[in-house]
């Protein structure tokens, strides 16, 4: 396992990202870090897919007019690449959605630290 | 609510980026075809185009109607979508095959270029103004404040 | 790109993750994690994949800035100082076993960078080969988001479609059947 | 066999969902008319297309024209057709019965309430459907995001439940869609036939392995199965009681879809039960989240949240019946799960009503139905005993298959599970039902309402209907399972 850090530095730092997001997520108490937490875990997954896209010694996936033969080898691969559009755009519906919730719960708790709604609750 | 930003600065520049930023829009949504860019680019611009001029002034009484109006843009962008699918589907094909799209004179891939064109355009427009909507929401004067 | 600017700009990323993590300030938090997608776009532009680039920048660095600040606006930016930092440990091991889930799992999976690994030849190739012959458009990535995948394309419209109309649920006070 | 008839069930529901908003600006009167309308065309239309699956063999629509796995397809078979169904139309009575709730808990909302709705059912519709993994995440996505709100609008306790099932939602998404990343990795494809076809060549790999792992865990935490189910009683409790029918009955049930669809379809019986063995795992954590689920219901005072508790231990029921590795199991399971639709669809339907008339949320305020509301009553009584399960009602028939299930695979251990959760499950039901008839008399209140508005009495009853026909012809449903959704492999 120990050649993966040398040899996949993108798969470390995803691994970290993703980890990271992740913990921030379930652990912090206030509301808006733990939306901090899930966008780096969700921007972490947009870097695995995007590494397995790449192509040693291809271009972007875009034509240029003058060319004749195609060969996939030329090109990245562009179907990853469409995927994480998606998943960018649900990112941020999803981070747009949790930010509205985390305004209305302000507008009534007046604090977002979830320990301290829990306790006006009562 | 959002209260005018106070800097003779931040108004110059807002006034003079809002146009460029429109046309830079414009220019990834009709190159979305050979250039990086497309639909949700574009839509994300136009939104930026929007909100930066309510952040240098302010939101003013004139926009609430827009801001009532903004997710019905957003509609009407997703149905221009849907509705190029919907229509090959009615005329007996699949649902978003723009090759049976009823253009005369043109070829199947032609077709499905327009096609594309059509879809990034209501992509634009849904992305655009839900974006809007969404930045409405959020600055909204709640009851307390 | 060289593998050197890709360490450069992964570390960096890491260490924006993680200052955005780690400062109290909810402003600066936000600000930073703009810092942090700002280079994975540099990174995604430098592997190849420009759209996913350009829309990173605008949505991620610029959109849900935004979003998060004019939330910020509206709530309290000053996260509360706990001590000591809450930890918790079946957090920890979870994550601990998911990380060496991870690592197990990533034995296997293709080298990065390898032309002729599976997910770069099954459909992409016939992505790359046909997209301007049956779509009169040389962007394979707009080829295949509105034409070959354009139903994805049209359910990810549908989900910021929604966000909006949750959002204008959650938010809005004012009765809007009056207009 | 290529039709058109998929393309119109994606149609049907999302422009309705869309339409809702542009027309309910100039006339909110009319999101309702538009909505059932479009529900009930719905519910027309999944009919022809399961009957038309079941008689002519799957039906498959390639979106924009291109065949998979370049392009995206859905597909109606068995299983697809025999769950769209059963969406469309618990979806269509849950909006019937929703309607008088709307008017009084969401005034001033009720546009957006019906535009949600339908995007969740269209959601919904695509994940049952979808023959794509991604696709599958999409519409995933669509249909989280709608129903996180409905369960949020209300307010307070229910904004911050629904603040935790986005948290938590959102994290098995994000394992959804890595897992689907760890498949793409190994196949090059999304498509699921395609992907069926690839994967006996990669079994070795860890990557399938962890994969497969990965997507278990997001789907389970979707599903609420215990021990991922955190965020379902809280959600369900607070959630308003417009929106709890549709979200209790259908929401966790199509993630579970996904999951049979993943591990008997793509993998296969022969790999999951011997070469990656998640069936044994998950056939422990169904019995145990079975008994668990319904050891919980037995302590709750609020009758909302011991339902809630009840839906986990359905779903470990389910789970269990579909590992057992038997065709009468994966058909106890299939049976149990519309089944389950139903009772959870009534039973929250008379939460709702109940809170409606007399604001009453405990199990003891139960007993004030006992005054004017017969029919919620009679409601009541019949889903409660179909979940004891007790003859001749579709819980018995559920129970009684998958204890056939258990014993055909000769697993005394799920055959003693099953048994010892109906013995909980009544232990909690005839513990409501002493709280309604045996004790004092709640001292006299005043309802809010005094009759029972016609269309929650319709739609009760069309569910307690449904309920004892579902278990009258089981016969016939158990020999349209057999005979077409049984997958390869038993």
């Amino acid at each position: 396992m120990a050649d993966i850090l040398l040899y996949r530095p993108h798969f470390v730092a995803f691994i970290i990202l993703f980890l990271l997001g992740m913990y921030i997520m379930v652990v912090s108490l206030n509301l808006v870090k733990k939306l901090i937490g899930m966008y780096i875990m969700q921007t972490s997954i947009i870097l695995f897919f995007i590494t397995l896209a790449v192509k040693k010694g291809s271009t972007i996936p875009i034509l240029l007019p003058s060319v004749t033969a195609l060969t996939p080898e030329a090109y990245a691969n562009p179907l990853p690449h469409v995927l994480m559009l998606t998943a960018i755009v649900v990112g941020v519906s999803t981070l747009g959605v949790s930010l509205a919730m985390v305004i209305a719960l302000y507008r009534e708790y007046n604090t977002l630290e979830e320990d301290q709604i829990l306790e006006k609750m009562k | 609510m959002i209260r005018p930003h106070d800097s003779v600065i931040v108004h110059t520049l807002a006034r003079v980026f809002t146009p460029i930023i429109q046309l830079f829009a414009l220019y990834v949504l009709i190159h979305g075809h050979d250039s990086p860019g497309g639909g949700f680019q574009a839509g994300t611009l136009f939104a930026a185009s929007v909100i930066l001029p309510i952040l240098a002034f302010g939101i003013q009484d004139s926009q609430v109607v827009l801001e009532r109006r903004a997710i019905i843009f957003g509609a009407i962008g997703i149905l221009l979508y849907a509705g190029i699918g919907l229509l090959p589907l009615i005329l007996g094909g699949e649902f978003l095959n723009y090759g049976k799209l009823p253009i005369p004179g043109m070829e199947a891939s032609a077709r499905r270029h327009w096609g594309i064109l059509g879809i990034e355009i209501g992509v634009t427009m849904a992305v655009a103004a839900t974006a809007v909507s969404i930045f409405y929401s959020l600055s909204e004067r709640g009851e307390g404040e | 790109m060289t593998l050197f600017d890709d360490y450069l700009l992964l570390i960096l990323a890491v260490v924006m993750a993680l200052g955005a993590v780690y400062v109290r300030d909810l402003f600066s938090g936000v600000l930073t994690l703009a810092a942090y997608s700002f280079f994975l776009a540099v990174l995604w532009a430098g592997l190849g994949a420009v759209d996913v680039a350009f829309t990173e920048a605008v949505v991620g660095a610029g959109l849900s800035t935004v979003f998060f600040l004019v939330a910020l606006f509206h709530t309290s930016h000053q996260e509360k100082v706990r001590k000591p930092v809450p930890v918790r440990i079946t957090a920890l091991a979870s994550l601990g076993i998911l990380g060496f889930l991870l690592l197990f799992g990533s034995v296997d999976l293709p080298v990065v960078g390898d032309p002729e690994s599976l997910p770069n030849k099954h459909v992409s190739a016939n992505y790359i080969r046909n997209s301007l012959e049956d779509t009169d458009t040389p962007n394979m990535v707009t080829a295949v988001l509105a034409d070959y995948r354009g139903f994805d394309t049209l359910g990810e419209t549908a989900v910021i479609f929604t966000a909006g109309v949750a959002c204008w649920m959650l938010l809005r006070r004012r009765d809007d059947s009056a207009s | 066999m290529t039709s058109s008839l998929p393309g119109f069930l994606f149609a049907i529901p999302f422009f309705a969902a869309i339409v809702i908003p542009v027309v309910g600006f100039t006339n909110q009167k009319l999101c309702r008319p538009i909505a059932l309308g479009a529900l009930v065309f719905l519910s027309i239309v999944s009919v022809i297309g399961l009957s038309e699956a079941v008689s002519h063999g799957p039906l498959s629509h390639e979106f924009g024209g291109w065949a998979p796995p370049i392009g995206i397809e859905w597909v109606i078979d068995g299983l697809s057709g025999l769950l769209m169904v059963a969406i469309s139309v618990v979806s269509l009575i849950a909006l019937v019965h929703a309607g008088p709730l709307v008017e009084k808990e969401l005034s001033g909302r009720v546009i957006p309430f019906y535009s949600l709705s339908l995007l969740l059912i269209a959601a919904l519709g695509g994940m049952v459907l979808t023959g794509d993994l991604f696709n599958l995440f999409v519409f995933l996505e669509i249909g989280s995001l709608a129903s996180y709100v409905l369960v949020g609008v209300a307010g307070g306790r229910s904004l911050l439940s629904a603040y935790r099932y986005l948290i938590l939602g959102t994290i098995g998404a994000s394992l959804y869609l890595l897992g689907v990343g760890y498949f793409y990795a190994e196949t090059g494809t999304l498509n699921m036939a395609d992907m069926a076809q690839r994967l006996p060549d990669v079994l070795n790999s860890r990557a399938v392995l962890t994969g497969l792992i990965f997507i278990v865990l997001g789907l389970s935490i979707k599903m609420g199965l215990f021990p991922l189910h955190g965020w379902l009683p809280d959600a369900y409790t607070y959630a308003p009681d417009s929106c709890t029918p549709l979200l209790a009955s259908v929401v966790t049930k199509v993630p579970l879809y996904a999951f049979v669809r993943i591990a008997f379809w793509i993998f296969g019986m022969a790999t999951v039960s011997t070469q990656i063995p998640i069936l044994v795992v998950l056939g422990w954590v169904g019995a145990v989240a079975a008994i668990v689920g319904a050891y919980r219901a037995i302590w709750q005072e609020n009758f909302k949240r011991m339902l809630a508790y009840s839906s986990v231990s359905s779903m470990g029921l389910i789970m269990l019946g579909f590992s057992l590795g038997t065709e009468t199991g994966f058909a106890g399971g299939l049976f149990y799960v519309l089944a389950d639709t139903l009772m959870k669809a009534a039973l929250f339907g008379v939460a709702g009503a109940a809170s409606y008339q007399y604001g009453a949320s405990t199990v003891t305020d139960l007993a004030r139905l006992r005054r004017n509301m017969p029919w919620v009553l009679a409601a009541l009584v019949i889903s409660a005993l179909s979940m004891v399960g007790i003859p001749p009602t579709a819980g018995f028939f559920g129970k009684w298959h998958l204890v056939v299930g258990a014993l055909e695979a000769e697993n005394y251990f799920a055959v003693v599970a099953i048994l010892v959760t109906s013995m909980l499950t009544a232990l909690y039901f005839f513990r409501m039902f002493q709280r309604v008839w045996a004790e004092e008399p709640l001292p006299l209140v005043e309802p809010h309402v005094l009759e029972t508005p016609f269309p929650i009495k319709m739609s009760l009853g069309v569910l307690t209907f449904g309920i004892i026909a579902l278990g009258l012809g089981s016969d016939l449903v158990m020999g349209l399972i057999f005979e077409s959704v049984i997958p390869k492999g038993f």
